[in-house]
Order: structure tokens, then C-alpha cells, then sequence
């Protein structure tokens, strides 16, 4: 087998040296009820070129995006990832790399992970960011953890307009807690979340832009939490966003979680992605997840650390902030590489053609007769209402090779509101003939039918 | 060195970063904000105008203050800082309980097919049938390999799965009207992550103490067992590298006691394809993808955890999960029925799914046992050679997939175990991993992996015993020194905690250069 | 270290092979031959037995002794010994006449594509029209930019293109029936591969003398054309980094005396989108698409060398070449009229067309101007810091996209340009091309390309004034004793030409260890 | 442009330092009437994301050889490459370095090169090898001129089973010289070729597997060769084949030249390939091409560096072995990891494997009625006489998706000899169903006809 050094001859010579009669001697420690007695079953060993026929079939069992039209967003984004990125992420160094516990000789990722952190608290404006949870849904439960252990108070409001997947998330961190107050959807940027809390609330949860493509008044949610001695975490799942829209930071968010995938991070299905977590400088040790921070060595040359172990599970055991051990190490270098190659200068050009890639579908589709646009506002994603059930129109066009968007009713089922609703993004991928051939799709579908 | 307004040097006195380490081709880099600034860009986009029409009043004001790097300069410093880290395609990589095994390139290509990478989770299932077909046959190999009757896959890493486990059992004994079980039983030796996902979930931890073998006595679980215990997270083969002999009457007891059996799969390498741990009564357990299935670890990250569920638990999955009925794949998503709900955005960690099951393929069920052999031979090859010069806190019988050292040889030396793996450094090897488990003082957990030849290990162990030597020799001042070898020498990690610098901060107290 | 048969190390000696040059992260790696063997394999393949039928008894009997790694040893050697290169991804590389630019990664990830990579120069035509037009379209930026009638794109690196070029003068004087003209004219400033290729294809070369200037003379050029001249094969910009002042007289002589003019286009980074060498006066230039087109140099090749030629010239081309008319594009693989046939086997170096044809279309023709620009820029920068520390041969006034020193200001210091060099090495810089053009004593030839960054240039002149400080201070032994900071000292080159080992021989002093 | 580093503001500065007055000032040498008065008649620059959609455009409009069955071979063969060397071969170390001048900072690519030479000379059995040529083809021409060298005499004699492009470019390498005799081809693996030897002849060039796919003797030639002071230079286009056929070098040869294409590297339209040059010891220093050598540094550790330099032209300028300069270092490279991977063992399985690809092939073709196979003797390739033309066969096939071979008559045109001729390759990628559906289609070709 192409991956194991050992002949058989050294396998024997091996364990001449231990002084083991054989292979399985050294499994004498397992009850002989548990050692299987034959093979599993299970395929044997394979040549490369036939792994490789093998998955290149099931690959070729999907759509991909760019195989056409492409509209889907909801949470994730399909953006242009430079060629340097991926190439840097596969480089042994870093793809073979551990958590840098020996900093001497992992002064590459730690260095890294300062830029990383670095970049968040910019994005985000906030004073301190981590090294990376899992993704935005997970490190959106986290914050919402944080909160309470910050406020030592229990009620957690979230917006209607937070992604069904994330309140999904938060309700299961939360075992159904009876102090959680998930709101119902809001598909058309309305909600009464400002009104929900109290002197009990320990934080509320709003998204920006949200689900259904809204922005939303961070300041005002801010305000109006602070009053209440509450914490207003604000959910960002599209991060090229903040190249347009207003930091959360500087409108007084206290903690803000993103999804950073839209930066240097394939699609892949759903993961692995990346979760962006910042917070104010007087949060800090109430924090989950790693830090890198600067330090000096022996002979006095700047150096990086991970460091405030002390708030994570291999100190701390069962009073840690969390338990989150392996992060999203590598996804956090996609990231950092490809934020290091936009720069400020990028990110803001990429941020306004989303937008106004996302204008020019909103004109589009507002041409499409019986679909009506819900937003007014937007960055690069935005929500129908077609005359009949969304689904189905979704899997026609799917047929038809236009990717259309996310139907709500795919992740809020069962809401005769939300039935009809379609959520659509554009990106700098997304073509004119792309928005054409929707349009055109769209309005032959509803035409059909009648 | 002066900045400019962008931090971005602006003198031409010698900055000296050319190299560091004593070493022409190991370079000391500077961060990113001292040579990007905020109008360099590697990414050339149209810059199109907009209007403020459809941004409700909420355009950003603050500076997004982003260092960026045309494209040369950024995949200089990328390459330049990656050359200061230590990986396993450079050398052994010995890490006790992290599995760093040789991760093949025909997984990253894989796993950047079009058909992979460029799909999307919320796309309509209809056009992602192949990804359905692999999550499936994932799911196939991990139940096969484990003998159990359902898998989770969307854990994220192995806490995540842990998390979830546990939440399984915890949704379990609500279904049996039985959330008063409060308690969760964990050994001393168990990492860090088991003690604190069961208090993440609210449980208390009871701890339970190893015997002088290095392993749990069933007796010293039946006597914490009782009606508040929910559960025993125990690992297996354990922390200490060592088989769990008395598991099969633990997991009776825990079963009898009403309670689950959570097993931390971390150490799955040492037995896939020769125990399976359904055989042994666990009714959940964590697979660490990143470890046992080789997908690199990435300098921390990602990874992804699976929990295979006994059919006990296995109502309780999270969704989503993949449904074959006699037609197209399904994905089911809503949580019905007893289904603890969703634990993460989407439908876990794909990239990791097409990794695993590109190395299982090519491993098949023969070469999975295989590797698990190897790796436990590895493992005692390098016991025999260490012992009796490395003291062996559980005796000199034989190992799983890791050999336990304490720090016993260095007594009066003057030399720690701390010391000791900094001297790995500079003999070109990475350290062992330090100070766990905790049950063990000064433990040195030695974990070479199934993807070393003998060659290298002899290697590695010819080093350790002229080390051990050395120490022996009254050398401290080599240990206490190291290392020096590296891009760094020992780092100041009393400063970092105390007064933390978490992000860049433009230097203040340089005057601004006149633009 | 003993051996057994196979070369493989079998004792546990220390075999001290895990780091060098005072780092632990650059290790000393042992040959292929002394870690694998010939039975180990990385590659996996069903093991058919065969008859031999069909071999005609040429079945081979001698041992093929070739050394086997598994996966993992094979991925960690070639990691492990590249890292003992120095690269332009790690540091500035500023050898001149070499081009050392930034190598973009789009173009690797184009070429990989399956259309491009896994296309078979002789499949059917019509099922490789995409190919055709990829290079129909580099053929047009090609020409374009140097306004010329054709272009021949097989020659597969720079030499091969003169020759091919060089074919094609020879070509058109036997047409002429001038096939007496015997004679080439190379300044004594040209590369090596000038003369050689001259002398290859049976030409007597005369050397034409440059000026003070470092350039050369129109009135040189007439005084060596006759009517046993062919052709003239001059570089511009020369290899002083000079553009040649009167190559527009020196074209127009060449032709009245009915020679052709080759012009070594290695250097045509400097003026793309500048200046178009067809309105000079050229017949055949070769453009390094591994210089001036940003292909990776591969620590050797492979490269491109296309031969853009004149009206005069075109007809001589050789095949193949694709043929644009109504339909679809077509492939002349045969030698019809005058072209001269055939230079390689199949269509030349179609990864490096990929990889060119990405990089202008990235940069456009107006991006291509600003590099020739900036790399113009770079070097008369680096000149302008330089001097007058450094000592210039040809005055003071700007350069082209090289700047060209001498040894003179080491005169007295007893450093050489060679120790110079070597203490680059040891300041984390690749040194520059020394002791080359001939024309100029102790030549140092500095090409810093577009791709450096101001910081970075900087960086260099600073090192690079300290060094000559240094040396002007009487510090010769830091120079003479350098590298010291690299993966090795200074190595004997006279006992590797003395005494030729050109290849690993299995040790034979060593008694072969029982088996 | 994402590619250049310098600001407008930095060009100032810059041109501040140098006292310039403008970046054309820089330009002053060049004649005015030289420079370009307006920008060249080209695009302008573009995203990374638009180039990459022109490029694959182009790439979707060829016919790739996983797209279908596969039989074309004719000295470049579609084997499978291991994923590692194709990652290994993009590390920047190896893929950014330069000809290893300055050994010191080199000894990756230096090391490696020893390595290469050291497979060549083991592979072919000789005693010497360089460290790589541009490809086949144009080392079988450079060993034409080194035999001329050697022997001082002119007379070459090509063998008609000699690939026809190797035969050209030795002609055009020769200017069509009179003391060239390139024989006919021979399709049936027959040949007169050591009947031309004479006392003027500076070396005869015998290719095996030839192009037919025949199995040539060696010995028989070398014996002849030598008898009369001329040397035996042998061609070998697939490499795979001396995994199972006898070595040249143990047969006789004096220069050994190979296509190295078929081991690590891909099959790219033709290049870049990498030729492989070996030899005796006694004719090394009539070899074209660089040489690494080892060495011991200032502190006696082993190293290694470039040697013998004296035959080449850097050195030796008009008097050099040859004009080479640039080899294909990188494709050297690809076939040493690709080679370091197989080793002994792995190589005699993919020879062994390939060989019976090729039986099956045999087989199936010989099945087919109206199709004569003309070999007795073969590796993985072989050639088969259709009762019609066959380049309208073959096109017809490509265009039901088969790429059955190359049509002899596309090398060898206007030779009613072989203008039914068709070259076939098998490999370890062919699979059974490849094979009958190429036997079905060329059934179906030739019946149709009727
Ligand atoms: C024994 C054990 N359990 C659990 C974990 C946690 O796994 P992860 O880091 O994937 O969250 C680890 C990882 O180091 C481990 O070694
Ligand atoms: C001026 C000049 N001419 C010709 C060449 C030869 O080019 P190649 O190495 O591509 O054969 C070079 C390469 O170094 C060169 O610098």
C-alpha cells in the first residue's frame, strides 16, 4: 500500500526488536471477544487512477456553479478566489502544519493568525477578534454563550431576519431554552426586536444584511439594548458586505460574528467554512476560541504566541469558554491571504460591484411581471415574492440550468408567509446574460403555468 | 524604522529583515501592515460607481484600514512566513494524540473538482446528487468500521462531535422522561475537550481517577455510577496510549446503571479495521476525520468530527442527514421526530468528507487495518528503543498507537520535559507532545504514526537517547538554552498573557512622514 | 552508516541527517538511493502477469536498480530538498539577464486545465480547435507587439529559437542562392548561446568589438559586413542593459550588405509595448516566454523560445503552424515551399503558450508597457542608489531594465566579485549574474524586474552598500569565508570537474550487511 | 495591475531618487523615431476572473483525453501522474528557482538533477546521463551531431522505424546533408539498415519500441554498428517500455536518447517534454547539455554542483557541444519524483500492466474483420492496416467521441504504403470497455463503408 513504509521484511525485523511474537501480540491489551476475526467488509486497497475515476464520477453527479446561471446565496457565496490563495493554502508548510503549540517553529502560523486577527477587528471594527471558530452559524451559539456568562443574565432575543439555520443552531446550543425568543421571519425587514427586551435580556441577535437581503439598523439596536443593560451581538454572513456597509463596531455592537467564507473560501457544499469573532478589549477573557498575540523572544526579537490559554479547554478543562479545540486554521489563511491581496482598495471595489451587480438583478427581476421585490434596501442579495409556490419554480429552472436562489420555504417550512418567497444573490461572477437568462427563465415559468 | 501614515517603511536604512535564525534561507518577515497599505491591491477588479440608493443610510464611514499587497509581494510574504513553520512533509511530526499522519495530495485534488468545490449547500438536492452519493458512502465506510447503526457527519471538528454526542444522550434521557441525570463521568487522563463539552451542555463532571496501569478500573466507574449519571465520556484507546481492557464490563455497568457510553474517538488510528467499537458497547463516539483519515490539519484547523450513534442514540441524530429511499438521495433538513435539531449552518464539512473518503478508498478495508497495525507497531518500536533509558510511568508492555514517557530520567538533571522537547528543535525534530496526559508528570507522549519507516524512526530515536544522554551527562545548559536552532529562540509567553497585543497597532510614537 | 544491498541505511547509528547549515528547518537529505530501495513503491497498480508472446525475446534481464519510496518518504524528500533552494517566491532574484519576475499562479492553474493538459499533439484537428486558437492568439500578441510578419512559436527555449531563426537566414540566402555566405558577426557582449548557435549550424563567428560606451558601433557593424557576412545576431538591449543607439543604422547596413539581422530577444522585458523591435529593422527575434512572459524557470527550464520574423523571413518558417482560413483552423505539419522543416517533434511548448497567453491577457498590452516601464524604472533605481559606491563601466547615465557594475570599487579590497556574491547569499539575497558580459571586468549584472517592490529594492541597496562598506573597511575574510548562513559553504567545483561523479554508485568499501 | 508593485506616487519618488524628470526620460537611448507614439493595438488589462473564463472557453472547445476512449500514443502517451508529483513540481522552491548557478543556495535542484542522472543512466542502462535535454526529438539530433563528434566521420543512417518528426528535425538539424540517409518507413518492422553501414558511417539511430510499436533488435545492430568504428544511438519514445524491454545500454548502445514525457508528465499538446540523454563514460565530454556533479563544500559535507561546464556555451561560446542553455529542468523533476515514487518495483508493474493493456487491445483490434495487426511483437502500441484510408476512419471515430490512433499517413503523407495505416497506444489507463468500444466502432466504420 503506497502510503505505509514497511515491507513485510521490516515489519518482522521491527518486531524482533520489540521482542513481539507477532503483529497481533501487540493487540494482547484488547479483549479477544473485540479483535475482529475476519476482514471487514469493506473494499480493498485501490491504485490512484482508480480513486481517482471513482470520485470524478460522483463529482460529475453535480451541478456545478459555474456550469450556469448562478443565484444562490443564503448564507453562502460564490466569489472568485485568486489562483494565489489556493495555491498558498496547499503549501506544506502550512497544510501540514499543527496548531502551532511549539511557537519556535510555527512563527509562520502564528504570524499569520496576528494578521488574521488584525483583519477582523478592522472589518469589523471592533477592538479584538480570535483566531477562528468553525463557522458563522457555531459562532453565533458561542457568542451568544459569551453573553450570558458576560451579563449573568439568560434571555436571548433574535431577530427574525437572523438565517433560520443560525436561530436552528442557537436553539440547539441552547436545548430549547424557554428564555430563548427566536422572532418569526421577517422577509420584509419588519420587526418588533427592539421591543423584546427587557431588564432580563442578556443580548439580542441581529443580521446585517439579513437573511432576506435588508440592511438593518445596527445603531438603533445598540442603543436600545445597551438601555437594558443587554449585548447586541450583529451576525454578518456575507463579509464582503463590510467593504460597503458600515462596520458593526462603529455603530456599537459588543460582539460580531461572520461567516468569512466569501473571502478565499470555495463553496464546497456548506464546509468547511470559517467564523469571524470579535469583541471589545473588556470582553476578552470571557472570549471562546484561540488567541495569537505578540511577544519577544531570548534574545529580545519580536515573536507570536498563542496566549490567554487560560479561558480554553486544555487549561482549563470543564471551566472553559468552550470546548473548541481544532478551528478553522487553514480557511482562516484563505481568508487572511486573500484580504492581504484585495487590501482595503480591493475589498472596497468588490464590495461595490456585488452591489451593483445585485442593482442591476434587482432592476431585472423587477421587470419579471408578478414577481414583486421586498427590498429597499440591499448589498448583493435580495427577496422575491412570486404568485405561487417558490419551490417548484426553483427546481423547474434548476432543470433548465439557471440556479435561481434559496426558497424560503427550504428553511422555514410550513410558513404559508414565507411559501412564495425566492432569495436570490449576485456576485462579481454574476453575468448580465446570467441575470437575462433568469429574467427570461423566470417569466417563462410563471407564464406557463398559467 | 519610520513609517509612513500606512506604516509602510519609508527610509532606506537597513531594516534587517532579510533573514533571521542564522540561516540565509529562513527569513525574518515583517507583518503584512508594515508592507501593505491601504491602496496597494493584488486583485484587479473594475471600479464601478453606485449609488447610495439601496444602502437604507448605511454606507460605511469608518476607514476599513486594510493592508493590501499587489501580487508578487503577497505571495512572497506567504511563502516567506510559511518557511518559518515546521510540518509533517518537512519532518516527524511525533505529536502524541494528534494522529499527524501523511496527508496524500490526491485528496486535495479531489476535493478541488468543480463538482466539489463549486456547489453550493442550498442548492436544490436534485442537482447534487453526487455529493448526496459520497456523504452516504462516508457514512457506510464509518458505520462499517465502528459496527454501529447511524452517523451524524456535520460535526466540525472533534469537540463538535463530542457536542453533539452528547447532546444525543442528553435529547435520549429527555425522550426517557430522565433530565435529571446531571452527572457526566470523565477519567483524569481524558483531554481537555471531554470535561468541557460536558460542561458546555450543563453536566457536572465527576472525575475518575486512573489505576496504576494507566487505565479505568470497572469497579471504580460502578462505584460513581447512579441515578443522576448520564454518562461516561472515556477514550479509547485512551490518553495514555493503553487499550481500555476492562471496557466491554464498563460499558455493561454504564448501560446498567441507565446511563450512555460516550467514547472520544480521537485514537480511532490505532484499531480502524481490527476493533470495532460497536462490539464494545459505546453508544456514541467522535471520529477526528483530521486524524484518523488524514486530512491535513492545517495549521489548526479544519477538520471534521462524525459521531457514529448506537441504535440507541441514533434517533437523536442532528440533521441534516442524507436519506436513500428508492428514488433520488434525499437530505433531510427539519428536524422531525426525535432528531436533536441542527448543530451547524449546512451540511458539515464536505471538503473533509471528499478527503476521508479518497484515503479509505485507496487504503480499502485491508489498508485501513493495515495502517492501524503499522501504527501500533510504530508506536512500541519506538517503546523498545526508548526503554529503559526513557522511564515508562505504566510499565514496559506494550503500547496502542502511542508510547507514554514521564519526566522520571531527567530527575536531578536540571532538565524538563519542556527543555527536553525544545532540544528536539534544534536536532531538526518536532516535540512530542508536552505535559499530557495530566495524570502522568512531565508526560512525553510519542505518537510516530503508521507514515514513519523504520528508518526515520531510528532516526528519531538515536536522537532521543543521545539527548538523554546528554541530559544525563550533567548537560543542562544545551536544554535550558534550546532552542537555538530554530527561526526563534524560546518566546516570551508570561509577556504575551500578561499584557496582551492581539492586533497590529500603527506605531504612535514614530513621527508621521510629510507626504 | 552501513548499507544493505539496496543502499538502504540499516545500523541506528546516528546518521546526523536532519539539519545543516545551523537551522533546524533546513535539513540535510539523503540521496533517493540511500532511503528507498528497489522494492519499496509509492504507486499502487494490480500486480498482471504476463507471457512473453509478444516481446520478441527483448525481455529485460539487466536489473533496473531503481530506488522506490513510499508516498509519504518521496513527498517529505522533494519537500525537504526544495527547501534548500533559494526562489523568487522567497526573496528578490536579481540575476541579470535572466528575468527573474513574479510567476503568477493563474497561469499553473490554466495549464492544468484538462483541455490543456490532457489534449494529444496528434489527436485529430478538429478536436483540438481551442489549442489552435490559443496559439493563433499568442501568435497576434507576439507579433503585435514587435510588429512582425510571423511567427515560428516551436523553438522550445531561447537557443532553440535562435537556431531555428538562424535556420531561417540560412534558409533565405540558399533561396537566394547565397548559400557562400558563411560568416556571422556576434559582439563580444553576447550570450553564450549566440556564438554556439552560430557555430552549430556551421557558421564562422566574428566578434565585433563593443565600444566605450558598452555598446556597439554601426561603423564596427560596416566594417565587418562583406559578402561572406550571413547575418548579424546582435541583443538589444544589450547585455550591458544598454539599448543599442544605432541599431537602426546597424539594420540598415546589415541589409545593404545583403545580410539578415537576428536580434537575441532575451531582453525584450525592457521595451514591450514600448518599442516594437520590427521597426528597427529586425528579420527573426526569440522572445523568451520563460523571461519576458512570466512561465517559471524551473531551476532550468523548460522555456519557450518563439522566433517572430520578418516579411523576408516568414516564408522560411518552420512547421508546424496553424493555418487561419474560412473554417476551422488547421495545423501545416509538413514542410511545403520554402519553410524549413521541422525543429521538434510535435507543436512546441504549448504549457509555457498557456501560461504566456494568461499573463499578457492579465495584463494587457497597456499593462505590459507599464512592466517594460517599471522594470526600467527598477534598475536605473538600484543604479542611481548604487552608484558611485559600486563602479559603473559605462557611465553614469540610465540603463535599461539592467544596471551593469564592475569590480573596479573592489579594487585593492581583496574581495572578489565572486566573494561578493557569496555574502549576498549569507544577507538573504540571491546575488545578480556575475562575471557576465565578458566586456566588463568583474561583472556584476543586477536585473531587479518589475515585480520588486520599492521596499524591497531599497532593502537590497541597503545591504548592498553595507557590503561594499564592509569590503572597503578591510573586512575581506567575511567575504572570503561567505556563505556561511547557507545550506552549504562554498563548494569545490575544481574536484567536481577532476574528478567526475555523475551519479550515485552503490558504496563498495562497505561490507554488505547480512540479510 | 495586480502584478506591479509600485504606486504612481512610488514611481515619482523613485524617478526623484534617480533624477529622472519622467519614467520616458529613462527612455532617452531609445530613438525617438523607435518609441511607440500610442499604445499598442491590444486589449487592456483584465480580472484574474475574466482571464480565467477566456481560458477556459478555449480549453471547453478541445476534446480531452479523459472525455472519451483513448488510443493515440506516436511518442507522447497519456499516463496517469500521481497527484503528488504535480504538487510537488508547484512548490515554489522547485517552480521559481533558476538553473542552480549558485550552488550554495541550489542544492534542492541540485541534488535532485544527481538523482535524475542517476535513474537515466540506471534506466537505460548506460554509464552517464545529462541532466536533461529539450525533449525527444531534439536530443536524438543532438546525439546525431555528438556521434559525428566522436567518430569525426558524417555518414548517418536513420531507421525506418524512426518517428517520423525525429526523423525531420534530424534532417533540418543536418540542413537535408547528403550524408544523411534516412530509410523508408517500414512499417511491418522490417529494415535494411545495417546493410547501410559502412566505414564512413558516424552512427546508425534505431528507435524501440519503434514507431510501429516492433520491438527492434539491439544487439544485432550494435554488433554491426561497431564492426565498422560507427556508433549505435537508440531512440526510445515510451520509457515505460524499459520497465519490461531490455536495456539498450546492456545491448550495446553508445547514446542512449528518450522522450521522458511518459513519466511524470502530461501530455499538454505536445510540450514541454523532457528528453532524456545517456552515454558511455569515455563520450562524456562530446555530451551536449549540463552535468551535476558532487562535491564536497569548505566544510567537507557532501554537495552538489554543476560541472564539466567547458561543453558548453556559457563557457566555451562557439566551441561548445552545443548551443543549449534552458533545458527542461522542471519536467526533469516531474519524471524523477514520478520515477522516485515508482521505483523498481512500481515501474515493473506499470510495464507489465501497460503490456497487457496492450495484449487485450491486440486482441480486440484482431477481432475486428477487415483489420490486419502487423505486429508480432510490441509494448503497449501497435499498428493496424485498415482495407481503406485511414485518416477518414479516424476522424470519423473522433467524431463519435473515440480517438482511436494516429492515421500514419498524418506523419508519413503521400505513401500509398502506409496510407492505411493506423498507430495505436494502450496504457494502465485503458479499460476493457475503452477497447470494445473502439473494436465496435471501427467495425461499424468499416462496415458502413460497404
Ligand atoms: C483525545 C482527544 N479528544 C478530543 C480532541 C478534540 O478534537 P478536535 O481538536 O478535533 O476538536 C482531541 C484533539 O486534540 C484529542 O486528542
Ligand atoms: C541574452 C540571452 N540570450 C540567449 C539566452 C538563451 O536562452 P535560453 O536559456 O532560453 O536558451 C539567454 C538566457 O540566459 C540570454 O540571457
Amino acid at each position: 500500500m503506497r502510503y505505509l513504509p514497511h515491507s513485510n521484511a521490516e515489519r518482522a525485523e521491527m518486531l524482533a526488536v520489540i521482542g513481539a511474537a507477532s503483529a497481533e501480540a501487540l493487540f494482547a491489551t484488547v479483549p479477544a471477544s473485540a479483535r475482529l476475526s475476519k476482514p471487514v467488509d469493506l473494499p480493498t486497497h485501490s491504485p490512484e487512477f482508480l480513486v481517482e475515476a471513482h470520485m470524478r464520477a460522483l463529482a460529475s453527479k453535480n451541478h456545478a456553479a459555474a456550469d450556469g446561471p448562478f443565484f444562490v446565496g443564503a448564507g453562502a457565496y460564490r466569489h472568485h478566489v485568486p489562483a494565489t490563495v489556493d495555491h498558498l493554502i496547499q503549501r506544506s508548510e502550512w497544510l501540514t502544519a499543527y496548531t502551532p503549540y511549539q511557537p519556535e517553529v510555527s512563527q509562520g502560523t502564528l504570524q499569520m493568525l496576528f494578521e488574521f486577527q488584525t483583519q477582523v477587528a478592522h472589518l469589523t471594527g471592533m477592538e479584538v477578534a480570535n483566531a477562528s471558530m468553525y463557522d458563522g452559524s457555531t459562532a453565533t451559539a458561542e457568542a451568544v454563550l459569551m453573553a450570558r456568562r458576560l451579563t449573568r443574565k439568560d434571555k436571548i432575543v433574535l431577530s427574525g431576519g437572523l438565517h433560520p439555520h443560525y436561530r436552528d443552531v442557537v436553539t440547539t446550543y441552547l436545548d430549547h431554552s424557554p428564555s430563548l425568543i427566536a422572532l418569526p421571519a421577517s422577509p420584509e425587514g419588519q420587526g418588533d426586536i427592539l421591543n423584546q427586551i427587557d431588564d432580563d435580556t442578556a443580548a439580542i441577535v441581529i443580521q446585517t444584511p439579513d437573511f432576506f437581503g435588508h440592511l438593518r439598523n445596527v445603531e438603533k439596536a445598540a442603543e436600545a439594548a445597551h438601555a437594558k443593560g443587554a449585548l447586541l451581538i450583529v451576525v454578518v454572513t456575507e463579509v464582503v458586505s463590510l467593504g460597503l456597509i458600515e462596520a458593526p463596531g462603529a455603530l456599537g455592537a459588543d460582539i460580531v460574528v461572520c461567516e468569512g467564507q466569501s473571502i478565499g473560501n470555495p463553496l464546497t457544499f456548506g464546509g468547511p467554512y470559517v467564523g469571524l469573532m470579535a469583541t471589545k478589549k473588556e470582553f476578552l477573557r470571557q472570549m471562546p476560541g484561540r488567541l495569537c498575540g505578540e511577544t519577544v523572544d531570548a534574545d529580545g526579537n519580536r515573536g507570536f504566541v498563542l496566549t490567554l490559554s487560560t479561558r480554553e479547554q486544555h487549561i482549563r478543562r470543564e471551566k472553559a469558554t468552550s470546548n473548541i479545540c481544532t478551528n478553522s486554521g487553514l480557511c482562516a489563511l484563505a481568508f487572511s491571504t486573500h484580504m492581504g491581496l484585495l487590501g482595503e482598495a480591493g475589498l472596497t471595489r468588490l464590495a461595490r460591484l456585488n452591489h451593483s451587480r445585485a442593482v442591476r438583478l434587482a432592476k431585472a427581476l423587477g421587470a419579471v411581471p408578478e414577481v414583486e421585490l421586498l427590498n429597499k434596501s440591499f448589498f448583493n442579495e435580495m427577496t422575491i415574492r412570486l404568485p405561487v409556490p417558490a419551490a417548484p419554480v426553483v427546481e423547474l429552472l434548476a432543470k433548465a440550468g439557471v440556479l435561481a436562489g434559496v426558497p424560503v420555504s427550504r428553511l422555514i417550512p410550513d410558513d404559508p408567509a414565507v411559501a412564495n418567497l425566492i432569495v436570490l444573490a449576485a456576485t462579481e461572477l454574476t453575468t448580465d446574460e446570467d441575470i437575462d437568462m433568469l429574467g427570461e427563465c423566470l417569466h417563462a415559468a410563471l407564464e406557463d403555468r398559467s | 524604522m519610520s513609517m509612513n501614515n500606512q506604516g509602510r517603511p519609508t527610509d532606506t536604512g537597513t531594516s534587517g529583515f532579510a533573514s533571521t535564525s542564522g540561516s540565509s534561507l529562513l527569513p525574518n518577515e515583517p507583518l503584512l501592515f508594515e508592507i501593505g497599505d491601504t491602496e496597494h491591491s493584488g486583485v484587479d477588479l473594475p471600479d464601478v460607481t453606485i449609488t447610495d440608493d439601496f444602502l437604507g443610510g448605511f454606507k460605511r464611514q469608518m476607514p476599513l484600514d486594510l493592508a493590501g499587497l499587489t501580487e508578487p509581494e503577497a505571495l512572497r510574504h506567504y511563502v516567506r512566513l510559511s518557511r518559518l513553520n515546521y510540518s509533517i512533509d518537512s519532518g516527524m511530526y511525533p505529536l502524541g494524540s494528534c494522529t499527524m499522519k501523511h496527508n496524500p495530495r490526491l485528496n486535495e485534488k479531489m476535493v478541488r473538482l468543480p463538482g466539489f468545490a463549486d456547489i453550493h449547500p442550498l442548492q436544490p438536492t436534485s442537482t447534487v446528487q453526487g455529493a448526496l452519493e459520497l456523504m452516504n458512502e462516508l457514512a457506510h465506510w464509518l458505520m462499517t468500521l465502528t459496527n454501529t447503526a447511524a452517523v451524524a457527519l456535520t460535526p466540525k471538528a472533534g469537540a463538535h462531535g463530542e457536542m453533539c454526542g452528547m447532546m444525543a444522550i442528553r435529547a435520549a434521557h429527555a425522550a426517557k422522561g430522565e433530565s435529571h441525570r446531571n452527572v457526566v463521568l470523565v477519567p483524569d487522563s481524558a483531554h481537555g475537550t471531554n470535561p468541557a463539552t460536558a460542561a458546555f451542555l450543563g453536566y457536572t463532571v465527576k472525575t475518575i481517577a486512573a489505576n496504576a496501569q494507566g487505565t479505568v478500573d470497572a469497579a471504580a466507574v460502578k462505584a460513581a455510577l447512579g441515578p443522576d449519571v448520564a454518562a461516561i465520556m472515556l477514550t479509547n484507546p485512551n490518553t495514555c496510549g493503553l487499550f481500555e481492557p476492562q471496557i466491554i464490563d464498563i460499558a455493561k455497568a454504564v448501560h446498567e446503571a441507565g446511563a450512555y457510553f460516550y467514547c472520544d474517538g480521537a485514537n480511532f488510528n490505532a484499531i480502524m479495521g481490527v476493533v470495532r467499537p460497536g462490539d464494545l458497547g459505546i453508544d456514541a463516539m467522535h471520529i477526528n476525520l483530521h486524524k484518523t483519515f488524514s486530512t491535513p490539519h492545517g495549521g489548526g484547523g479544519p477538520g471534521a468530527g462524525p459521531v457514529v450513534l448506537s441504535e440507541a442514540l441514533a434517533p437523536f441524530a442532528p440533521v441534516p442527514f442524507v436519506c436513500k429511499g428508492g428514488g433520488p438521495l434525499a437530505l433531510v433538513e427539519q428536524a422531525e421526530g426525535e432528531h436533536l435539531g441542527r448543530i451547524t449552518a449546512f451540511n458539515g464539512q464536505m471538503g473533509m468528507y471528499v478527503r476521508a473518503l479518497t484515503y479509505m478508498l485507496s487504503h480499502g478495508g485491508d489498508g485501513l487495518a493495515q495502517a492501524a497495525k503499522d501504527a501500533v507497531l510504530n508506536a512500541n518500536y519506538v517503546k523498545a528503543r526508548l526503554t529503559p533509558v526513557f522511564s515508562t510511568p505504566f510499565g514496559e508492555g506494550p503500547c496502542m498507537h502511542e508510547a507514554l514517557f514521564d519526566d522520571h530520567f531527567l530527575e536531578d538533571t536540571g532538565v524538563t520535559t519542556l527543555d527536553f522537547a525544545k532540544a528536539m528543535i534544534d536536532e531538526g525534530f518536532h516535540p512530542m507532545t508536552m505535559y499530557f496526559p495530566l495524570v502522568v508528570h512531565g508526560a512525553m507522549l510519542i505518537e510516530p504514526t503508521e507514515s514513519e519507516s523504520r528508518q526515520t524512526l531510528d532516526h528519531f530515536c538515536d536522537v532521543m537517547l543521545e539527548l538523554a544522554a546528554d541530559a544525563k551527562a550533567g548537560n543542562a545548559p544545551r536544554f535550558s538554552a534550546a532552542p537555538t536552532r530554530a527561526p526563534r529562540r524560546r518566546l516570551d509567553e508570561t509577556r504575551a498573557a500578561r499584557q496582551p497585543k492581539l492586533k497590529w497597532e500603527r506605531p504612535m510614537d514614530v513621527p508621521q512622514a510629510a507626504e
